[in-house]
């Protein structure tokens, strides 16, 4: 297995490897990078809203076209660029060899095919804020005519980047997952059945399946779109006899499974933590894997309750309805599931678990101001304001920013053999989640008051631009850079870790998932011998063992 | 609701009932599964609760705790979607019978209004067309004909809670009744690019009299301007 | 080796194919469009099944890829489902849109 | 490079290539879905579509099922020599394959240059753009088939990977199926 010794020059080690572990960290690293940007971003126009007209330091003047091209990269780097590699690629490649008791992905050159088209469209994406024109500035949701015609967005080369870089992404994944889905179908211990499988892999290979069977319009649509705006087609033009709003309908019949493809893995993310540090067997084992891929199947049915108001037929908005709150039901039994796993636990709340315990609670509070925006009827207010954007942030750092702590706060001594800083780690997630809270309530309230997104001042709206709605911007403004300088000291403990850390043991945490069973970090090959299954994954604290914990690998 | 908006329609009302209804029972389940998920992490902390137990989440007896807030849960969601339904079908299935009817245009970046004139109709001669200004009358029910010239735009006057997106290509119907007299803000409510920020209206709500003295001011100055442009030629 | 996989089964699936294509092809020369939708798609989909099964060896592979396949198109069909009231109908409820047929000029040159 | 233990394990009974073009496929089946759906609906609203389809040439339509059906059959036979261990046979019947992607892809080239000289090129109409597009993802998923064909077949000689070539085979019969349904849609349905 990893007899082969020869030394790997720095290029084919790092840049080129078909190593599960490097392209996972070749993920992680990029989606860290594009997450700085996407963070950058936010302060500029987070800047302009408190501030109107001033120069904001470091980016200079948000001008109205800056102002749209800022908002519009930064939902396509959050969501495109960061929460997926990161969730779904560097977390699934990491993880699913070493938790299925294997050497390796599947494909491994399939795998890195996938990071190298994943990069270019990264590259794509950011060489489009420098073109002639500016980058793209008509919302990551790009609905045309706006986004189809130079004369009406004004970026005649910004947004056909743009487009090209998100259906590049989609390729990316697309390879990425049919790798992830054959490897656990295919590549499991011997003796892991399938309720044996730890959550977070299911978890990530159901929402690898979703994201498959939900992008395919999309990139019919992405090519359409793309043919409408170089030559000038008109797919979606309505002189020419197209319909825009079939491109809602594309985009959103991805759009809404892609919330749960990155709920998902972050749901599991959650999962491992909390059974580890409460030393809990996880509630309802197989309740949880039923209401995923309920999640997972009606997320399909919901799509066009972002379009309630957006020329649908009305009819047609009370199907959507019923099947939005209805998805609500899984959920919720999901999150129940997770708070009944820590009921008679004995819990540790060290950095990753405080991390996946705000995410439960942040999460919550997402999903319930979800069902405003299910509901047709009051989504006739609530469309488009700044309670739509609280609501998704709300579930969105949650999943894409806390859960993604818990989860490198956990696997860091896996994947780098040292602890990070535990003090260090407190302060960073206090300075997250109280300014966190502290961006986002305020925006609730902004979005009652009836503003609207997308707008880069409020000045020519009376009654949005009384003095104490501004107070509030300005306090969320303020909040977002206390959070934005926090991470500078998760930054630091990250770095200053991976080289001085303390160093780790095979299975710090004592865990019980086949992963703490190879070497702190794993070598190339992962197992010096590739283990064999006898048992679920979350027997912690089990009657009668005198250790609370039980490895999967351990022979009875 | 009404204290941090004002409510200047006759539907605005009942989006408010659903949204204190949602909150209610939303924030009922959100604070109590809060509550349940705090009270856990202090009760059974390390110091607490040392050694932890072992349940599997699988039997009955431990499953009925989840299934019973659950089944409680969908009987909420089950009002929900009853006044959700009742809620759109009153405001965007239904069209009272107008007592006027009006064309609303989105274009980049302006609204343009057509009002029925002294005569009531629209489609005459004396319509009175605006740009950026909506002239109504309290408690009168209009229909308003939504169409854009160019790209997507959204019609929302917050005060009114309603909102439509005008689709190119599109002509979509719906109505309002103002109940209360003032000057609102009117939004576009769908990026619509570079000047989007800029696109707002002003809603006028005005009393019969007031309504008809600005139709006649209106139509003095069309008068005169037809005047200035024959002589001009 | 079974008779499902032989070369002769394989030679005799592809005979049965082509006549079919060809009485899809002759279906329309009738004129009657019901006999046109008939022979289309009906044969397409006999066809595509039988191409399928006896090519890609669906029939002896594990049924879960069957289901997996059905499953993809089945959400090809609730995407059209979702979407055809507003982009197959010319009109609904309180909307209606200007349905744009494009001329047919057949001396119309090959540039813009 | 060596192969990774993982890629020899088959928990599911379905060796792994195979499951992963299965997967492929499930994949591309939602693709062509999403651009035929849309072509489909605008096709039904709009009538005077069926007066431009009626340009387009059954003849060749036709002619061009036949090739891919054929070429189908000679990858299964290949597949077939395959499994009994006979690489020589099987490189045959992939080159014959490649070949019925050559044919194919001529006529199509030659029906396009003749309705581009006749004015009908994508900007033409929205029928014409829906007709370039999915025949053109199409065309592009023949000429992928035919390269990896290529590649494979230089195994195949040595007796190497006999596996791919029922691989490829498989993709090769979705891209027929693909042609199957795009042929009534885009030829016959007038």
């Amino acid at each position: 297995m990893s007899h082969d010794h020869h030394e790997q020059s720095f290029f084919s080690k790092y840049l080129f490897s078909t190593d599960h572990k490097v392209i996972a960290m070749q993920y992680l690293f990029t989606g860290m990078f594009m997450a700085l940007i996407g963070g950058f971003f936010a302060y500029g126009f987070r800047m302009q809203l408190a501030f109107p007209g001033i120069e904001v330091p470091g980016l200079g003047l948000v001008t109205p076209n800056l102002y749209n091209e800022l908002v519009t990269n930064h939902g396509s780097i959050m969501i495109f660029w960061v929460a997926m590699p990161v969730l779904i690629a560097a977390f699934g490649n990491y993880l699913i060899p070493l938790m299925i008791g294997c050497d390796d992905m599947v494909f491994p050159r399939l795998n890195r095919l996938s990071y190298q088209i994943f990069l270019i469209s990264a590259i794509v994406l950011i060489a489009s804020f420098f073109v002639p024109g500016g980058g793209f500035s008509g919302a990551w949701t790009s609905y045309p005519p706006l986004s189809a015609q130079a004369k009406y967005n004004l970026t005649p080369l910004g947004a056909p980047m743009w487009l090209t870089a998100v259906a590049l992404e989609f390729v990316a994944f697309l390879l990425g997952g049919i790798n992830f889905i054959t490897t656990l179908m295919n590549s499991r211990a011997p003796g892991m059945k399938m309720w044996d499988i730890p959550i977070v892999l299911w978890m990530i290979v159901i929402a690898s399946i979703v994201f498959m069977a939900s992008a395919g319009p999309l990139i019919a649509g992405a090519v359409m779109l793309l043919f409408d705006q170089i030559y000038h087609i008109g797919f979606f033009n309505p002189n020419k006899g197209g319909d825009p709003i079939l491109w809602q309908h594309l985009f959103w019949f991805f759009g809404h499974p892609e919330v749960y493809v990155v709920l998902l893995p972050a749901m599991g993310i959650v999962a491992e933590v909390i059974t580890v540090f409460a030393r809990k067997k996880l509630f309802g084992y197989k309740t949880i894997l039923y209401t995923t891929i309920a999640t997972g199947t009606l997320s399909f049915f919901v799509w066009a309750h972002h379009q309630f108001v957006a020329g649908i037929d009305p009819r047609m908005a009370n199907v959507f309805t019923i099947t939005t709150i209805l998805i609500s039901i899984p959920v919720t039994e999901m999150c129940f599931a997770y708070i009944a796993t820590l009921f008679g636990g004995s819990i540790e709340l060290r950095t990753p678990m405080l991390f996946a315990l705000a995410f439960l609670a942040e999460f919550l509070i997402g999903g319930v101001t979800g069902i405003f925006l299910g509901s047709s009827g009051s989504d006739i207010y609530f469309h488009d304001t700044y309670f739509v954007l609280a609501h998704f942030h709300y579930t969105f750092v949650p999943i894409a920013i806390i859960s993604v702590f818990a989860g490198i706060y956990y696997w860091f001594p896996k994947m780098f053999g040292r602890h990070m800083n535990e003090t260090l780690g407190k302060i960073h997630f206090w300075g997250t989640v109280i300014p966190f809270n502290l961006i986002f309530l305020p925006l609730f309230f902004l979005g009652l008051a009836g503003q609207h997104r997308r707008i880069y001042s409020y000045e020519n709206f009376p009654e949005l631009a009384k003095p104490y709605l501004q107070d509030l911007r300005i306090l969320a403004t303020v909040s977002l850079i206390v959070m934005l300088s926090f991470q500078v000291v998760f930054l630091f403990n990250f770095f200053y870790s991976i080289f001085k850390g303390k160093k780790a043991e095979k299975n710090p945490w004592r865990a019980n998932t086949l992963e703490w069973a190879a070497a702190s970090p794993p070598p190339h090959g992962n197992f010096p011998e590739l283990p064999q299954v006898y048992r679920p994954p979350y027997e912690y604290s089990v009657p009668g063992r005198e250790l609370d914990y039980w490895p999967q690998n351990e022979k009875a | 609701m009404e204290y941090i908006i004002e409510r200047a329609s006759s539907f605005a009302g009942d989006i408010d009932f659903l949204i204190v209804l949602i909150a209610v029972l939303g924030g009922f389940w959100l604070l109590l599964a809060e509550a349940v998920l705090f009270y856990f992490i202090v009760k059974y902390r390390r110091k607490a609760s040392p050694k932890a137990q072992y349940i599997t989440g699988e039997e009955e007896v431990s499953k009925k705790w989840l299934h019973w807030p659950h089944y409680a849960v969908i009987v909420c969601d089950l009002f929900i979607i009853f006044f959700a339904i009742q809620t759109w079908v009153k405001i965007k299935q239904t069209l009272p019978k107008p007592d006027a009817v009006i064309e609303v245009v989105g274009q980049q970046w302006a609204w343009k209004f057509t009002h029925p004139g002294l005569d009531g109709k629209l489609g005459t001669k004396d319509d009175v067309k605006t740009v950026d200004e909506l002239h109504v009358v309290v408690n009168k029910t209009y229909q308003f004909k939504l169409k854009s010239d160019d790209v997507l735009h959204s019609f929302s006057i917050p005060v009114f809670r309603l909102k439509q997106d005008a689709v190119p290509g599109r002509t979509i119907t719906g109505w309002f009744k103002p109940t209360k007299t003032g000057q609102f803000d009117i939004q576009c409510a769908e990026i619509c690019g570079i000047g989007h920020g800029i696109m707002g209206a002003k809603l006028y709500i005005e009393t019969e009299e007031e309504h008809r003295t600005w139709l006649e001011h209106q139509r003095m100055a069309q008068v005169n301007g037809n005047r200035i442009n024959t002589a001009k030629k | 080796m079974s008779a499902e996989t032989s070369p002769k089964h394989y030679v005799k699936i592809w005979a049965i194919l082509v006549v079919l294509l060809i009485l899809s092809v002759l279906g329309p020369m009738l004129g009657i469009k019901l006999v046109t939708l008939l022979t289309a798609f009906g044969i397409a989909i006999v066809k595509a099944t039988m191409v399928a099964n006896h090519f890609m060896h669906l029939n002896i592979e594990k049924k879960y890829i069957s289901y997996l396949l059905i499953g993809m198109v089945l959400m090809v069909f609730l995407f059209v489902g979702g979407t055809s009231p507003d982009v197959l109908m010319p009109e609904g409820q309180h909307w209606e849109k200007q349905v744009i047929e494009q001329p047919v000029e057949l001396d119309h040159g090959g540039h813009e | 490079m060596h192969q990774p233990i993982a890629t020899t394990r088959s928990a599911t009974g379905i060796p792994t290539g195979r499951l992963a073009v299965w997967w492929v496929i499930a994949s591309e089946i939602v693709i062509f879905g999403g651009l035929l759906g849309s072509y489909v609906m605008y096709r039904l609203l709009h009538d005077a579509w069926s007066i431009e389809a009626a340009n387009t040439h059954t003849l060749a339509g036709a002619t061009n099922t036949f090739v891919l059906l054929t070429s189908s059959l000679f990858v299964v036979l290949g597949h077939h020599a395959a499994e009994h261990g006979d690489g020589k046979k099987a490189f045959r019947y992939l080159w014959l394959t490649i070949l019925g992607g050559f044919i194919f892809l001529i006529i199509k080239s030659i029906e396009w240059t003749g309705e581009i000289h006749h004015g009908f090129v994508m900007t033409k109409s929205l029928f014409w753009a829906f007709y370039y597009t999915a025949a053109g993802l199409h065309a592009l998923h023949v000429i992928a088939g035919m390269v990896i064909m290529a590649i494979i077949s230089f195994d195949t000689i040595k007796n190497k990977n006999l596996h791919r070539v029922e691989l490829i085979g498989i993709y090769w019969h979705f891209v027929d199926i693909v042609w199957i349904f795009l042929f009534p849609l885009l030829y016959i349905a007038k």
